[in-house]
């Protein structure tokens, strides 16, 4: 913290120091001593700790040092990153829960409701690929049917060091994906859809952030404030053991050398226990049995029970020796941060508790009544009647200092932007085609999304491997397109414009496929925010999300901080990771991502500066990650998704593909590639002579503009297709058309490039199980 | 209307894509829970696919023991309709309802996507509606499903047609490896001899529907109805002739 | 008495053992080139209330052929200790 | 000289065995009333190339470090046979 920040957070610690209520002395037998050395081992700062002295008129006990160690770490509390949230656009007419609860809820027609979440599981996969990222998916499905709604997609947005090098790349990337596959099959919700990208800034510090999508009739919207004084507390589900005890502060520590010695905190997934909590909460919360219930993630029952009491404005008790647990003499701090997994906090009327236990039960599990909801507003936690902790409720959870750390862009950053020298290509551009398609952060990533089940629960109508996932709604009309995107390489030459420009990219995806964007969450990945580069990344990436929300209409409904994503390396390219829901009104009009039909008309949308900077083609072809990105036009970016949108709705399309990473080269080769299950390969005749006359060919090729996509329509289509992009005023350009023949043909002025579908099929989809042929991938093959 | 009874075990997941997929085809659905000892008077038993008992020590190691199994078995030795689909082939293996054993698949991953498959038996309850040698296109989706028999037990699926489903053969124009799993022969379903008990490792009820983009697997769907009509028809015109 | 009992449940002998090639082929590519015939099957453990080891044995075997093993694919291995 | 080396890998204790705990609600199911503490973890089997029966024992507790277990979630045991 610097100086400026501390003095004043000084003024604020006298504010409210004064005002606490002097509480009895507690000592528990057999508990260590807090001493100073105990406090740092909690990463409680001075600041923290004299406010908690203060708050409580006395030496904390052991339990209550770890209960605010837990709630006041970076990952629960949000210090650093609370005043720049608050920023964010939330409200909107389709918006039924913003931010604060588990999941944010946005309605939809017909009484549904979807509920939709992501977070990082970043520090735990790091540690444990495939019990991280497991229990990454078994945290996110919680968050949502605990809203009441029924987990009906996952999707997950994935971030390793290069596959060539070091190989524990290689083993992290195979044991996340192997670990969110087998825990979401089990489950039985459907992957519809990620992304995955390689970077040396993620070695050492791999991201696996998850995302959960729901369905819910608007009038079983559940909420977790724990109301009605005498109501009781019961734990549902798993036992209490030892494992990930202080996830919440590992989460909130750069990760280092003794990482590894954190090891035992490891939690291991149980998916089969997660699907039977699954159908007991949701019989639960429709059967109207229960107040409130809330998931027990990071920091365990002390989150659950103190953000329960505190939504509700009420106090509660409870008794830590009433807690199952799986292991014998578990201390009372260690059930109170335990982070086991599986396990829901209720929170019910005492005379409901027989039914509970009957539903519970009919499920194979056990409900637990282990406290109670009180009057005074105290978090009261005793073991076997002996008190351990006893803090006042409503300051546990607000209290903690909020900091507002000094933010300035950094030097090499300021450096990389500003000078442009990229080296020379080492191949021509056809060669750079082959290149790009061979790159694993372009390749298919059918290597991925083949071990998720993508069709379970029989909604599935776009699969991944299009632009973006589709569901439909069961017995109705409509759909749900959904996406995860950010291109951190932009975020870090241009946090501000690469924050709009992950929004952008969303929408984009969302609307090719026909639906209209309803709204996000987001999962902000970034370093120390103590660092004042790292800082400045954060909130200017803030503030081109918020500007890009605002202006496509699609509020934040919630989402997740992870920060100090570091090693002795240095931090992480900031990723801030955009999960976007689109409605798609009716799912007959959903439209894929590759041309289907020969002779079908091709079209680019949109313009091309051929700007270069932070381009994939710089960066792979020429060697050199830097110079100034394009920035992001919103205003053309909300007309060409009107456009998609309506021309889906029209009829009008054939397929529609967006402009991305790689850009219009790799758009259209994707585009006559088609899915991995396609039994031939089309071929496009194409001439992009007057696209862009004034763009050197490279630029026009490879350049990465926003606001474009590449369609298909029939010839019958073609006319009203123009004429409805003219009316959304949307520039679009006649490229030529599909062929039967397997050749992209690609004319510019005098330049014809050439390339066999074929062989561009075989780069693209091998590029990746390629790389992972790999035996040493898997530490003996898997269990 | 035939009856079609829907057994859900802790940890099935494909229970209400099956229960919908068989309405949908015109029969009565209901589900029937695990620990019921009863079927209901079921014309038609179908096991899901998901992963009972969470797949733990073998996947259908643990489901099989379940109370309804009993009167599963009845239902079976009475000469019933029963289908089980991915878990629930697991399941029927398990219990011995049919030969052999789902492994984990050859390539050692989770694998799903669409494969091609022919219908090479037509002659059971739940592929009577095909042509023979038809051929579909059906989602797999699981871990262990590589099928094992003994060498005699292949030779005896294969000489008595009991292999239901065959994955298609790789060809030039489709280059991934079209069996998902290594399965022996190819195999991707088989029957009993009498062609009342079937089990397919690949999901019918999630290409049984025109806005999914997959119809193939609707005939393990009317199938049962179409027989159902038959052998009611049969009664009502033994019943005319009595 | 409380016997603890360890069971090897291993892919039959004939059959093909994809896991174990894997692993085979993993340790050479780590330059362990002494390794071969590498299988990989489950390890259980369990304890048994038995009036003796032979009881806990018998108990055991019954577990597996009913449980724990897959006659079709798999054999199996018993280990009992005194606890 | 040729070493029969098994391995038996097995989850940490503390750690949760899902695969154990349903296992153990099985086995009571069927009426095994006497079995507890079930724990399900890998069992590997391979011949390993060494001059003695330690230098066997050494190299195989190196391929366990390095890729049979899982040091953050397993435990193994070696036992090594003269073949
Ligand atoms: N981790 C993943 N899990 C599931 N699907 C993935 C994953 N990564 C990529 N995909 C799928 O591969 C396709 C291409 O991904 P990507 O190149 O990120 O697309 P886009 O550029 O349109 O955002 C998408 O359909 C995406 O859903
Ligand atoms: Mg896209």
């Amino acid at each position: 913290m610097s100086p400026a920040t501390r003095s004043a957070e000084e003024a604020a610690l006298t504010f409210s120091g004064v005002a606490s209520a002097a509480t009895e002395t507690i000592t528990v037998p057999g508990e260590r001593p807090v001493t100073p050395e105990v406090v740092r081992e909690h990463n409680l700062n001075e600041l923290e700790y004299s406010r908690i002295i203060g708050m409580l008129g006395r030496t904390p006990t052991f339990t209550e040092l770890g209960v605010f160690s837990a709630l006041w770490s970076e990952h629960c509390s949000y210090k650093h990153s609370r005043p720049v949230l608050k920023t964010f656009p939330t409200a909107g007419p389709q918006v039924l829960q913003g931010p604060g609860e588990n999941a944010g809820v946005l309605r939809l027609p017909d009484g549904w409701a979807v509920a939709f979440k992501i977070e990082s599981h970043n520090h735990p996969s790091a540690v444990e690929p495939y019990q991280g990222a497991a229990t990454g998916v078994g945290g996110i499905l919680r968050d949502v049917f605990t809203m009441g709604a029924r987990p009906v997609a996952v999707l997950n947005s994935l971030r390793f060091g290069p596959l060539d090098h070091p190989p524990r790349n290689r083993y992290l990337f195979a044991g996340v994906v192997r670990g969110i596959g087998d825990y979401a099959n089990c489950v039985g919700v459907p992957t519809l859809g990620g992304e995955v990208n390689f970077a040396p800034s993620y070695t050492g510090n791999p991201l696996v952030n998850a995302m959960c999508v729901g369905l819910l009739r608007e009038r079983d919207l559940m909420r977790a404030a724990a109301q009605g004084v005498g109501n009781v507390l019961l734990v549902v589900g798993a036992r209490t053991g030892r494992d990930g005890i202080h996830g919440a502060s590992f989460a909130s520590e750069e990760l280092s050398e003794q990482s590894e010695s954190r090891r035992p905190q490891v939690q291991v997934g149980d998916p089969f226990t997660e699907k039977l909590l699954l159908e007991a909460s949701l019989e639960l919360i429709t059967s109207r049995l229960i107040v409130a219930i809330q998931d027990m993630g990071a920091a365990g029952l002390t989150s659950s029970s103190a953000e329960m009491a505190a939504r509700g404005g009420v106090g509660v008790e409870i008794d830590t020796g009433l807690v199952p647990t799986r292991e014998e003499g578990m201390t009372p701090y260690e059930i109170l941060l335990s982070e086991s997994q599986e396990r829901m906090l209720v929170v019910a009327q005492p005379s409901m508790v027989p039914q509970i236990q009957q539903v519970c039960a009919k499920w194979e599990l056990t409900a637990t009544p282990i406290g109670r909801v009180t009057d005074d507003g105290m978090f009261r936690v005793s073991h076997h009647g002996q008190t351990a902790v006893s803090i006042p409720g409503r300051r546990l959870i607000e209290d903690c200092p909020t900091y507002f750390p000094e933010a300035e862009e950094g030097e090499a950053a300021r450096l990389r932007r500003s000078q442009i020298e990229p080296g020379e290509p080492v191949v021509d551009l056809e060669g750079a085609l082959e290149l790009l398609l061979d790159n694993p952060n372009i390749a298919s990533k059918r290597w991925v999304y083949e071990q998720y089940d993508s069709t379970v629960q029989a909604s599935t109508v776009l699969p991944p491997g299009s632009d973006a996932g589709v569901i439909r709604v069961p017995g109705s009309d409509f759909g749900l397109a959904m996406t995860v995107d950010c291109n951190a390489r932009l975020v870090a030459l241009d946090p501000y414009e690469g924050g709009k420009a992950a929004v952008a990219e969303a929408a984009r995806n969302v609307a090719a496929a026909g639906a209209r964007p309803l709204g996000i969450t987001n999962c902000l990945n970034f370093g120390s925010p103590e660092k004042p580069e790292i800082f400045f990344q954060f909130r200017e990436a803030c503030r081109g999300i918020s500007d890009a929300c605002r202006a496509f209409g699609t509020p934040v409904t919630g989402g997740n901080v992870s920060f100090y994503n570091e090693s002795p390396a240095g931090a992480i390219d900031p990723t801030p990771t955009i999960g976007m829901i689109g409605l798609l009104t009716n799912v007959e009009n959903r439209t894929g991502s590759f041309f289907d039909v020969p002779q079908d008309e091709v079209f680019v949308l949109g313009l091309t500066s051929g700007i270069l900077g932070g381009s994939s083609y710089w960066a792979e072809v020429c060697d050199f990650v830097g110079g100034d990105p394009p920035a992001v036009d919103l205003d053309a970016e909300l007309r060409l998704q009107r456009f998609l949108v309506a021309a889906a709705e029209n009829k009008l399309l054939r397929s529609a593909h967006d402009c991305s990473e790689g850009g219009l080269a790799v758009t259209l080769a994707e585009a006559v590639i088609g899915g991995p299950y396609v039994p031939g390969s089309l071929g496009a005749s194409l001439d992009l002579t007057g696209y862009a006359p004034d763009v050197p060919v490279d630029g026009l090729l490879f350049g990465e503009d926003g606001a474009r996509a590449v369609v298909s329509c029939s010839q019958a289509a073609a006319r009203p297709l123009i004429a409805l992009a003219d009316e959304h005023g949307v520039p679009i350009f006649r490229a030529g058309l599909v062929v039967s023949a397997g050749t992209l043909e690609l004319r510019v002025g005098a330049q014809l490039f050439s390339w066999s579908t074929e062989a561009l099929r075989r780069i693209y989809f091998e590029a990746i199980p390629r790389r992972m042929q790999h035996p040493d991938v898997d530490r003996a093959a898997g269990e | 209307m035939p009856r079609v009874a829907v057994v859900r075990f802790p940890g099935s997941n494909c229970d209400f894509d099956t229960l919908r997929a068989a309405e949908r085809y015109g029969s009565q659905a209901y589900f029937v829970w695990h620990r019921d000892t009863d079927l209901r008077g079921a014309d038609v038993v179908i096991l899901p696919g998901g992963f009972s008992y969470g797949d733990y020590l073998r996947s259908g190691a643990i489901a099989r023991f379940s109370p309804i199994m009993q009167a599963v078995q009845r239902h079976a030795a009475e000469g019933g309709p029963l289908l089980g689909i991915c878990n629930g082939f697991q399941i029927l293996c398990e219990a011995h309802l049919l030969p052999g054993a789902l492994l984990r698949n050859a390539g050692l991953t989770f694998v799903s996507k669409p494969v091609d498959v022919t219908v090479e038996q037509t002659d059971t309850a739940f592929t009577c509606d095909y042509e023979p040698g038809a051929r579909l296109r059906l989602p797999v989706a699981h871990g262990e499903g590589r099928y094992v028999a003994s060498p005699d037990t292949l030779r005896m699926l294969e000489a008595e047609g009991r292999v239901v489903l065959r994955y298609v053969a790789a060809t030039e124009r489709s280059p991934f490896q079209p069996n998902p799993n290594g399965s022996a022969n190819h195999i991707a379903g088989i029957c009993n001899p009498a062609g009342n008990i079937v089990g397919v490792m690949p999901h019918p009820e999630r290409a049984a529907d025109r806005l999914l983009g997959l119809t193939g697997g609707s005939g393990f769907f009317t199938s049962p109805v179409s027989s159902h009509q038959d052998s009611s028809n049969a009664r009502v015109s033994s019943n005319e002739v009595g | 008495m409380t016997f603890r009992v360890h069971v090897r449940v291993m892919p039959r002998t004939g059959l093909l053992d994809p896991q174990g090639q894997a692993v085979e082929h993993a340790l050479a590519a780590l330059g362990f080139e002494e390794a071969g015939a590498v299988r990989v099957g489950r390890a259980i453990e369990l304890d048994v209330d038995a009036g003796s080891k032979d009881e806990a044995e018998a108990r055991a075997r019954l577990m597996c052929d009913k449980l724990l093993a897959n006659p079709v694919t798999e054999d199996y291995l018993l280990d009992v200790e005194e606890d």
